[in-house]
């Protein structure tokens, strides 16, 4: 899938603004090989930001992201995406094996329904996260952990090779952390990157291969365990946060006051 | 920006008067001396007002022609010319909707007639419920009871043209008797069972009392509420089952309730015409074939009496 | 004009001023607690309680009448919650559903009972303002129009129950479950609201119409929200945007002869429109603006910069730089501007600095640098990264962040690329040298 | 024009099920509008903005008003066109004021409301006042002229909402797409704007082909109670708007069943009140989601009404 060796993710420099006030800086990354890569950082960091802004969901204002050396829109099929659990309202009116069809809704593109085809995948991706028996079951009725894994099923069903999971962990009981977890490592088996947005520092150093220390800057990405040292998450979790904060506060007043 | 806002509404208040006198209408000093001003509230008090006050007195008819009394509602500037009237005519009975409790506490400040109150009362027909029905004018021997009151009227508020005033309104009064007797007579000459007159709301009992006719309206007496299927249904049955062979809109109205009609009864297979226009609840501009009462009930007469004693039509 | 029509025009604005200030006041609460939908649902709802008023023997505007609107729009409110706590519905779409049954049950009524009644459903949609000053009462020999009294007890109700509660209506409206856990109780502060909107919107349709008491009830509070950020300032310009749009609404309904209710609304549309293109802070202009100054300052501090850096460059170099050209259509404008005004001096093919120029330009490249030494340390950019995000920051960096980031520097420290980051107070030794 | 030329046998069938002409041509008008309303109205609802069609019923007086005013004519295509130039233009600044403003949607909602009809108002108090001829009856497509409906209306207003059904349809997986999950809608590649403007127009679009069958302000009753109603008896989004339109037609044919009956009784009202019925029906008895049954069930848990 990549021939000119080009990195699979790669943030060049981005800056990323709510409105005028900037909450993350100059992030530059590039991610060269499949693996499980974890996003740390603390509340407030700017992580699920990072995703949304390389999904296009929110407008970057400097710098840009590329898959495969491609903008995100030649590559649209190709990137799986988890938002966080909060994000969708649990009452609507679908099962779980609608949620997981819409997976397929990409590659089938407009005026299409899924069929046979697209139903054994859902089935399968449904298997794969240990659902397979709640198919029919409305998305309300399901435990938090159940909903997360509904989610991961339907980023399994559209097939892609890059996942961007959001806080994939968040609010789940520790057996479908591990279902998930489990799913998670055998993409990466499977030549997949995954890319996970994750907030605890314990189990971050056991699961992931690479991971970027965030904190409205990148503070330092690697291999794990060269990233994960008392220093670097000294400076995620304490330093340069104000700096950055009242830069951002002096950007947006600047802007308004002009 | 608020200080610009409340200069603003303090000059352009500064400035009514201004614009107002000579704004559209001659103040009330103005050229022909001091001509009593008169306002009527529809066009058909309007007409009765002028016709027996010539042009001694300047009369202002609140609603133009061809609107509909009774979802009229007054601007600003209609609500000007009634303060600063002499005297203001009103048809009364309820006609006028609200407008009418309102011009009853008006009467303090401002001389009010309301016509249809002067007269008597065995004459006056009960609508459904028990309310009076206010469409008195087209029974033109009972409208002619009336220019006599107004030119007494006229003649409180002009006392120096009370003899003109009444000299006019005996005349006008003789017209109405033989507009009267016309009428009665032309439609007459209508074969006496196809002397229905099926109209978009119940505004011609007075007519149909006065010469033989027997009336039925989609709506009610008043516009303002809407009309059922049952309503609608039941004079599709009713036109059909008597074979009437026309159906009339009228020019003040929304004439869709009639159009439904039409299309029911041909869907029975029976072949009703819209008939025509007719003048109701409010006269046609100056000028036209409605534009005084006189002309109005002519043009009506002459509209019934074409559609329904038209043989062709009638198969 | 006559003196009557001068005071008619005189009642029926303070009328319809008095009334528009009741709502505004209302509608500041509703609008902050995201109920703005409430009014319309009111509005439309208190159709039937008006038809069982007059049917009970009441007359508009009477206060049979009233009462039976104030319990139709309660039981609007009472009825949208209990399909919420009965079936989990949200809020919007439950009113959706109370509101237009009963409005439709207000119809039906008044087409079975029409005959019995001088009413019609559409007395809810218009009010009569118009006609006011037709009705009028003598209060200590004084006549004045019975709408304004009914109107001035509400805004007396309605300014003197929002003043007592005042600081728990904010508390409430700020922050529901903070304010329940501090003691305040929600639930009646709540009620108290809703009995105030009712019955400041049965005052309103009374005098313009119950879907012009919408705008009332919004308008005036969302234009002040634009312009204004704390909350007993949003509700005085709300309720002087309400009084303005009531005598300025009448005058332009009387200049072009039409209805006064609906012109009122039209205004009130105008006046929004207005700040949302003239808000000081976001408006559109402002906005606008900011962008363009912005832009302006960037090009001017771009320049000055360029030619500051060319000059460092030749001193290091001795003179043989390329002398810089303007980049853009706006740094072109920019460099005539700065020659114009004398920080940039030009003579025989040579460009300097002036002595202020110098100084302009020298704190650009101080904040410049300044941040690329900041985030070479702070952040995980290869060095050839750090440029880009600099250029734009150095416009922004004001004195004290400068102040603030050189403190977390070693004293004497040079940029990534070691060059010389200006001191705060000039260089010593005045302006590099001419290009 | 009329049904009239489709043959006499069925109106025979008519006649025996005691149907006039009149009932049936209204039936079929108000049956499709309620279907169709009921279809569009249960996206709006999912899409969480149930009274968008209120906002677009109260923005059409203005383009009925304008409609008038530019032809000089009354007839219903032509109103109703000038109607929906005004709703999508109400849609439309209630989207901008979204997009551009700090004002709140809810807020952003009213003011289209009140200020659009407030210059539909005007529109019309300046057409009543200086009396242009034709202008009376204007007013009346507030509370709508159900009963009065012509074979030509009624066949439009079933195209039309037949045509609205259709594309509904045709779009409905990524309708729903959008309204369960934007961010995800988005992030795939769906043009999520693109769609909401889309539902946007096809409720403006229902809106105003409802005025001539309930009215402004009845119609909004149309698109928010039949989808509530639908919602407590599935968990399908699919089967939820079939009911909603099953529930809209099924009011209007109560409604206008009642209505035939005698005379005084206008039509619209009642089809919004036997929705309600239907509505308050479902609230009640619906299994699961229903309160009965949600009271039952905490009865058995002791007071744990959660899943």
């Amino acid at each position: 899938m990549n021939p000119g060796q080009q990195p699979l993710v790669e943030f060049h420099d981005v800056t990323v603004a709510y409105g005028r006030r900037p909450v993350l800086w100059n992030i530059d990354l590039a991610i060269a090989e499949p693996c499980l890569f974890g996003v740390i950082g603390p509340n407030g960091a700017g992580k699920s930001t990072l995703l949304k802004a390389a999904l296009g969901l929110v407008p970057v204002v400097g710098g840009f992201v590329r898959f495969c050396g491609r903008p995100r829109r030649q590559v649209q099929g190709r990137v799986g995406y988890v938002p966080q659990r909060e994000t969708v309202d649990w009452d609507f009116p679908v099962n779980v094996m609608d949620v997981v069809l819409m997976g397929t809704y990409g590659r089938l593109g407009w005026l299409r329904w899924p069929g046979r085809r697209e139903r054994a995948v859902a089935a399968e991706c449904l298997e794969r996260v240990g659902l397979a028996d709640l198919a029919d079951r409305q998305i309300g009725r399901l435990s938090g952990g159940q909903q997360q894994r509904v989610f991961l099923a339907r980023a399994l069903a559209q097939e892609a090779d890059i996942y961007l999971l959001d806080e994939p962990m968040a609010g789940v009981d520790v057996r479908s952390q591990e279902q998930i977890f489990g799913v998670l490592a055998a993409l990466r088996d499977a030549g997949r990157l995954v890319i996970v947005v994750h907030h605890d520092l314990r189990t971050a150093a056991e699961w992931f291969d690479q991971v970027a220390l965030i904190d409205r800057r990148l503070v330092a990405a690697g291999p794990t365990a060269e990233v994960l040292t008392a220093d670097n998450i000294q400076k995620t979790y304490a330093g340069g946060i104000e700096l950055l904060e009242q830069l951002g506060q002096a950007v947006a007043e600047r802007g308004r006051t002009e | 920006m608020l200080g610009i806002t409340a200069v603003a509404v303090i000059l352009a208040t500064a400035g009514c008067g201004g614009p107002l006198a000579d704004g559209g209408k001659p103040a009330r000093e103005s050229a022909a001396g001091h001509r009593p001003r008169v306002v009527a509230t529809t066009t058909v008090v309007a007409d009765l007002v002028r016709q027996v006050a010539g042009d001694r007195a300047e009369v202002d008819c609140l609603m133009a022609a061809g609107i509909d009394p009774h979802s009229y509602k007054a601007t600003p500037r209609d609500a000007e010319r009634l303060l600063d009237a002499d005297l203001v005519v009103a048809s009364g009975l309820h006609l006028e909707g609200r407008l009418a409790t309102l011009l009853e506490r008006l009467a303090d400040r401002v001389a009010v007639l309301t016509v249809a109150d002067r007269l008597p009362a065995d004459r006056i027909l009960e609508a459904a419920g028990g309310i009076p029905d206010p469409h008195v004018w087209f029974d033109a021997g009972l409208w002619s009871l009336l220019p006599m009151k107004v030119a007494t009227a006229l003649g409180e508020i002009d006392p120096a043209g009370a003899e003109t005033y009444a000299a006019r309104a005996e005349v006008y009064s003789a017209r109405l008797r033989e507009a009267d007797a016309e009428a009665r007579r032309r439609l007459a000459a209508i074969p006496a069972g196809r002397r229905v007159l099926v109209t978009a709301h119940d505004a011609f009992r007075y007519f149909g009392r006065a010469y033989g006719i027997e009336v039925v309206g989609v709506q009610g007496t008043s516009t303002a509420s809407e009309a059922g299927l049952g309503d609608i249904n039941r004079l599709v049955e009713l036109v059909v089952s008597r074979g009437i062979p026309a159906v009339f809109v009228e020019t003040s109205v929304a004439d869709r309730n009639v159009a439904a009609i039409i299309e029911g009864a041909a869907a029975r297979g029976h072949v009703v015409r819209l008939g025509g226009r007719l003048y109701s609840d409010s006269l046609g501009p100056p000028q036209s074939d409605g534009g005084t009462l006189e002309a109005a009930l002519a043009t009506n007469v002459e509209t019934i009496v074409a559609a329904l004693s038209d043989a062709e039509a009638a198969r | 004009m006559s003196s009557d029509a001068l005071a008619l025009h005189g009642w029926s604005m303070l009328t319809a001023a008095t009334v528009s200030a009741s709502c505004a006041l209302v509608g500041t609460l509703l609008v902050v607690r995201r109920m703005s939908l409430l009014g319309d649902a009111i509005a439309h709802a208190v159709l039937p309680g008006i038809v069982v008023g007059v049917l009970a023997g009441g007359r508009l505007g009477g206060p049979l009448v009233l009462a039976g609107a104030v319990v139709a729009a309660l039981m609007t409110v009472g009825l949208t919650r209990g399909l919420r706590a009965a079936v989990g519905l949200a809020e919007d779409a439950g009113s959706g559903v109370v509101f237009t049954t009963l409005f439709a049950a207000g119809v039906v009524t008044v087409s079975l009972f029409a005959s019995r009644i001088d009413l019609d459903p559409e007395c809810v949609l218009f009010g009569i303002l118009e006609l006011a000053a037709f009705d009028l009462v003598s209060v200590g020999g004084v006549e004045v129009p019975r709408a304004l009294l009914t109107a001035t007890a509400v805004l007396v109700i309605v300014a003197g129950g929002l003043a007592a509660t005042w600081q728990l209506q904010i508390s409430t409206a700020f922050d529901q479950e903070a304010a329940a856990a501090a003691g305040i109780p929600v639930a009646v502060v709540t009620t108290g609201l809703l009995s105030l909107t009712a019955v400041a919107t049965v005052a309103g349709f009374e005098a313009v119409g119950a879907v012009l008491v919408v705008a009332m009830l919004v308008v005036p509070a969302a234009t002040a929200e634009l312009l204004v950020h704390r909350m007993h300032q949003v509700a005085l310009v709300a309720v002087a945007v309400a009084v303005a749009a009531a005598g300025l609404g009448w005058l332009a309904a009387w200049r072009w002869n039409t209805s006064a209710a609906g012109m009122i609304a039209v205004v009130l549309g105008g006046f929004y429109a207005t700040a949302v293109v003239l808000a000081p802070a976001d408006g559109l202009l402002a906005r606008l603006v900011a962008k363009l100054a912005l832009d302006w300052r960037v090009a001017r501090e771009d320049w000055l910069a360029r030619i500051w850096r060319a000059g460092e460059q030749a001193g290091a170099a001795g003179a043989s730089v390329v002398r810089p050209r303007p980049r853009t259509g706006l740094e072109r404008a920019a460099a005539v501007w700065l020659r114009l005004t004398g920080r940039v001096e030009r003579s025989a093919g040579r460009v300097r600095l002036s002595k202020d120029g110098a100084r302009e330009a020298e704190l650009v490249v101080r904040s410049h640098r300044l941040w690329e030494t900041w985030l070479g340390r702070h952040a995980d950019l290869p060095a050839d990264h750090l440029h880009p995000p600099a250029e734009w920051v150095e416009h922004h960096l004001g004195a004290a962040m400068r102040e603030r980031i050189e403190a977390e520097l070693t004293a004497g420290e040079a940029d990534p690329h070691g060059r010389e980051i200006p001191p705060e107070a000039g260089r010593p030794d005045g302006p590099p040298p001419v290009v | 024009m009329t049904l009239a030329t489709f043959g006499q046998p069925a109106l025979i069938a008519m006649a025996g099920l005691g149907l006039t002409y009149n009932t049936l041509v209204v039936l079929g008008g108000v049956a499709a509008v309620g279907c169709g309303a009921g279809v569009v109205g249960s996206l709006t609802l999912l899409r969480k903005r149930p009274l968008v069609g209120d906002a677009a019923a109260h923005a059409t007086l203005v383009g009925v008003a304008g409609a008038f005013l530019a032809t000089g004519r009354r007839d219903l295509p032509t109103l109703l066109a000038g109607a929906a130039v005004s709703a999508v233009a109400g849609l439309l600044v209630l989207v901008l004021l979204r997009r551009f403003t700090r004002t709140r949607e809810d807020a952003a909602t009213a003011i289209v409301i009140g200020v659009s009809f407030g210059l539909g108002l005007a529109l019309l108090g300046g057409i009543t006042a200086r009396g242009i001829p034709g202008g009376g009856g204007l007013e009346r497509f507030l509370l709508g002229q159900t009963a009065a409906l012509t074979a030509r209306d009624a066949a439009l207003l079933a195209v039309i909402s037949l045509l609205t059904i259709v594309i509904v349809t045709a779009v409905l997986k990524e309708l729903l797409l959008v309204a369960f999950d934007p961010a995800f809608a988005a992030a795939t590649g769906w043009p999520v704007g693109l769609l909401d403007a889309g539902l946007m127009a096809l409720i403006a679009v229902m809106v105003v082909i409802g005025l001539p069958a309930a009215g402004a302000v009845l119609v909004t009753a149309l698109v928010v109670i039949p989808p509530v109603a639908a919602r407590q008896w599935t968990d399908r989004a699919g089967s939820m708007l079939v009911l909603a339109g099953l529930f809209g037609l099924t009011a209007a044919v109560a409604g206008v069943a009642v209505s035939s009956l005698r005379s005084g009784l206008a039509t619209g009202p009642l089809v919004v009140l036997a929705a309600a019925a239907i509505c308050l029906a479902s609230v009640v008895i619906a299994p699961r989601r229903g309160w009965l049954a949600r009271r039952l069930r905490s009865r058995i848990r002791g007071g744990d009404d959660q899943p």
